[in-house]
């Protein structure tokens, strides 16, 4: 069982992560958004990738998390695996959030279109509604045990169905739309591919920074609750 | 050969009780009778354009139907505390899950074949001579639905909120369900070759194939959390 | 005598209340041990956790020699709650909620055992009516009806005589008494002292989520027990 | 099973001196590294990017270099074959230049479009000549894509960060690490 020294142990090594996130999303950003190359089709507005994909990947290595927490949930029970899995939980939606914000502005100026029902856009909204919706069922739930046990099954379900969807997608619009807006990634140039790759390696960084501190930061939420409770339980003795 | 016996007393439960009061499918039917009939005043009745719109129409009127009917299907259950007594018996929970998932499959299939007959009535569809294949594809899609819709309702019929939550949990997730089921209908309306649109058939089997499974496994976690 | 129930330091909190602070306690088959306490102080979050029904925060227990955490099926099996919940079917009949409620459990009872038990606790004539109709007293004697036909090891028994007419108490208290000298080991939770020292062997006091055992005699002889 | 609030206990885990001075001097640090960052690309976008539109060329006599924006006029565009340059003329803001370009021909290259030419200048001519075509300059996406998605990373991450340190200081006020409250 993980316990307290693992709280103890994310304070103490949670700064490195941080710093080297900021070190290699600080280079990232200075190559890419001022040394690297424009994209031949694309021009300028390339260097949306440099933030667009590090946060849909971070998105789906958060919702990874989740789903690998909400399993070891319910195999171990044991609650600071749940306080992990609530905190990639929010994480997750935040970056579903961005990655959708992004994308969206990058579609405009690449495909002319704010939106398009392509199989990764559309799960990546099936995504947000399932965090919102996991998140929502988490707050509407009173018992600590029941929270996370059916907010881990809320995961597991919504992992398995993201690529059902993905995949049901991809043959919808293969039948609907005619493929001529590609959104396949545009090909990487070697100028292009340092600055991905740091802010790619940074944000997963990042995001291990992140779910450190926002795991502390719900169990300490809980542990503060509990302390609160015993005076509580105590001032009956 | 408990296990079987599990899921035969659940299901015989559910259909008595349902035989008894009629709560469950009577409700259905009269939403999905409203969405149908407000379907069909607001869209213009000329053939071409209904057999474009009338796949969706069909099973946005099951996916209703789907929300009112699986969304109740536990409140029985938590009425007198019966999820207490079944979190207490000496048995596998997944046959509880199967039973469950049974009669409600059973209702939503009874409301389906019910409602086609409305359907040509309302809009004047030839669907008569093609109704084994939409039957077909009602009984791939609704296995799927139900599976999601029954675990669905367990896991939001002990909380508050409890009528929101449920259809926020259960459409994004059943999408594909839609998906396939709206194109098969699709391709079945305008006369296509089956296999132009066996793949959607073969899709809607592996999602229920997936789902039954998979909630079948983790159904003990929402009973024993 | 072997031991049928044992709790070992258990605690329980909801929402950071701690309802229950390190309880122990052991129970032997074939006895009887009733749970006295002021509303609030724990005695049904004690019986549920005997019954499988929560999880301890802290604490382990064993029933019938099975872990708490690890067996909890076979614990199942041998356990039988009465509780709040009446575990009925509005529009099922009461014969048809029995079959239901012990046919799941893998038995199926003949239609004169369920009449012999229904009789035993005097509601034989109302087989036939949907139980949306019983009263609070008549779901009671149901439930003790199928605790009759599952004829479980341990049976846990919350607020035993709630709800129960004079009649009803004495048919619990006779059952009770059957039950223990046949092997059964009961775990109950009750208000009423006089009726209760006619059938406990031991007692317990849970009180400010502190237990406090005594003998019959004690309670029947104090004048307050908390 | 213990519970988590006595394992708690078991493990000091209080940060020493005061944690929100140090939150925020750490976030200071970094807003003006990421500040330095956005300025250094800002720069980069005036000295490379950006367009000038034919008006402002005509006040110069000649340069190279230059960046100019603007629309092919519908019907000047003559295209250019095996050595034959390309020639159209560019319009913006109520002026024309006359442009001529060698080199492939590309999907960009069509009349009424706005385009980017990157090449230098004759002013006596009124002559544009240029060597190279680019996509217009949408910089204002990427401004917007970094802001809408940095700022508020930033702003996530600064609250979560400040709940902790807050919650560290009331744990430490409410003393839940002591023992005297476990019996």
């Amino acid at each position: 069982m993980l316990s307290t020294r693992f709280i103890g142990w994310l304070r103490r090594y949670e700064k490195w992560f941080g710093i080297a996130a900021v070190i290699l999303m600080v280079i990232g950003l200075y190559t890419g958004l001022v040394t690297s190359s424009a994209d031949y089709y694309q021009g300028e507005v390339v260097r949306i990738m440099y933030v667009h994909v590090p946060f849909a990947q971070t998105a789906m290595f958060a919702y990874s998390t989740l789903f690998f927490c909400s399993i070891w949930y319910l195999w171990k029970r044991d609650p600071i695996v749940d306080n992990a899995a609530h905190a990639a939980a929010g994480i997750a939606l935040f970056f579903t959030a961005g990655g959708l914000l992004t994308g969206s502005i990058w579609g405009k100026p690449t495909w002319n279109t704010w939106w398009t029902w392509d199989p990764r856009l559309t799960s990546f909204a099936i995504l947000f509604l399932t965090l919102v919706g996991y998140l929502m069922l988490r707050t509407f739930l009173d018992d600590k045990e029941k929270r996370a046990t059916f907010g881990a099954i809320l995961a597991i379900i919504g992992f398995i169905d993201l690529p059902i969807v993905h995949f049901s997608v991809e043959w919808w619009r293969s039948l609907h739309q005619p493929l001529s807006v590609s959104t396949r990634g545009v090909s990487i140039a070697a100028d292009m591919a340092l600055p991905l790759s740091l802010m790619s390696i940074g944000f997963t960084l990042l995001f291990t920074y992140m779910l450190m501190v926002r795991t502390q930061m719900l169990y300490l939420e809980y542990l503060l609750e509990a302390k609160q409770g015993r005076l509580m339980s105590e001032e009956r003795l | 050969m408990q296990f079987f016996s599990v899921i035969r007393w659940i299901a015989w439960k559910d259909l008595l009780s349902e035989y008894r009061n009629r709560e469950n499918i009577s409700s259905m039917f009269f939403f999905a009778i409203n969405v149908i009939l407000i379907f069909s005043f607001s869209f213009s009745l000329d053939p071409e354009t209904i057999k474009e719109i009338m796949p969706g129409i069909i099973w946005v009127a099951f996916g209703f139907t789907a929300i009112i009917g699986l969304g109740k299907s536990f409140l029985v259950e938590v009425n007198n505390d019966c999820m207490e007594y079944f979190q207490m018996l000496p048995i596998p929970k997944g046959a509880i899950y199967l039973g469950k998932f049974l009669g409600n499959f059973l209702f939503m299939l009874s409301v389906e074949i019910v409602l086609f007959p409305l359907f040509v009535l309302f809009f004047n569809l030839d669907i008569l001579d093609q109704f084994l294949k939409l039957l077909l594809i009602s009984t791939v899609a609704t296995i799927g639905l139900s599976a999601l819709g029954t675990l669905f309702s367990a896991l939001t019929v002990q909380i508050r909120a409890r009528e929101v939550m449920f259809p926020i949990l259960l459409l994004p997730l059943s999408v594909p369900i839609f998906i396939g089921a709206v194109e098969a209908t699709r391709g079945i309306l305008s006369g296509d070759a089956f296999a132009l649109y066996r793949h959607w058939i073969e899709l809607l089997v592996v999602f229920d194939v997936i789902f039954v499974v998979v909630s079948f496994w983790i159904f003990e976690f929402i009973l024993d959390y | 005598m072997a031991t049928a129930i044992r709790g070992i330091e258990l605690s329980k909190s909801f929402q950071h209340f701690q309802v229950l602070q390190s309880v122990s306690i052991e129970i032997a088959s074939g006895e009887c041990y009733a749970l006295f306490g002021p509303n609030g102080a724990g005695k049904t979050t004690l019986l549920r956790i005997f019954a499988t029904l929560h999880r301890p925060s802290a604490g382990r227990f064993e029933i019938m020699g099975f872990d708490g955490n690890r067996e909890r099926a076979k614990i199942r099996a041998a356990i039988f709650l009465i509780g709040h919940g009446s575990y009925l079917y509005d529009d099922l009949s009461v014969k048809e909620n029995i079959q239901f409620a012990i046919g799941i459990r893998g038995w199926n009872p003949t239609d004169l055992e369920i009449k012999k038990a229904l009789d035993q606790v005097g509601i034989g004539r109302f087989s036939k009516l949907r139980s949306r109709y019983l009263s609070a007293g008549m779901k009671k004697r149901l439930s003790i009806a199928k605790a009759l036909l599952v004829r479980p090891k341990v049976l846990i028994m919350d607020e035993a005589y709630a709800a129960l007419d004079e009649l009803g108490v004495a048919m619990v208290n006779e059952f009770i008494r059957n039950f223990t000298k046949e092997g059964g080991t009961v775990l109950m939770s009750s208000h009423d002292r006089a009726k209760t020292a006619e059938v406990a062997h031991r007692v317990g006091v849970l009180n400010r989520s502190v237990l406090n055992e005594m003998s019959v005699e004690e309670m029947s002889a104090a004048d307050a027990i908390f | 099973m213990r519970s988590v609030c006595e394992i708690g206990l078991k493990y000091r885990i209080l940060p020493e001196g005061d944690p929100l001075k140090g939150l925020y001097l750490r976030w200071a640090v970094l807003l003006s590294l990421f500040g330095v960052i956005g300025l250094l690309g800002w720069g980069r976008y005036n000295r490379e990017v950006r367009a000038q539109e034919p008006k402002a060329l005509l006040k110069i006599s000649s340069g190279s270099d230059l960046r100019v924006i603007g629309r092919i006029e519908g019907g000047s565009l003559v295209r250019g074959s095996e050595g034959k340059p390309f020639e159209f003329t560019l319009s913006g803001e109520g002026e024309q230049v006359s442009v001529n370009f060698m080199g492939e021909d590309q999907d960009t290259l069509r009349e009424l479009k706005t385009i980017v030419v990157i090449g230098s200048w004759d002013g006596e001519n009124r002559h544009f000549k240029a060597k190279e075509i680019a996509l217009i300059p949408n910089y204002d996406f990427i401004t917007w894509a970094y802001l809408t998605s940095l700022i508020p990373l930033a702003f996530f991450i600064f609250r979560m960060e400040r709940k902790v340190a807050l919650l560290y200081i009331m744990i430490k006020e409410e003393k839940a690490y002591q023992r005297e409250n476990l019996s």
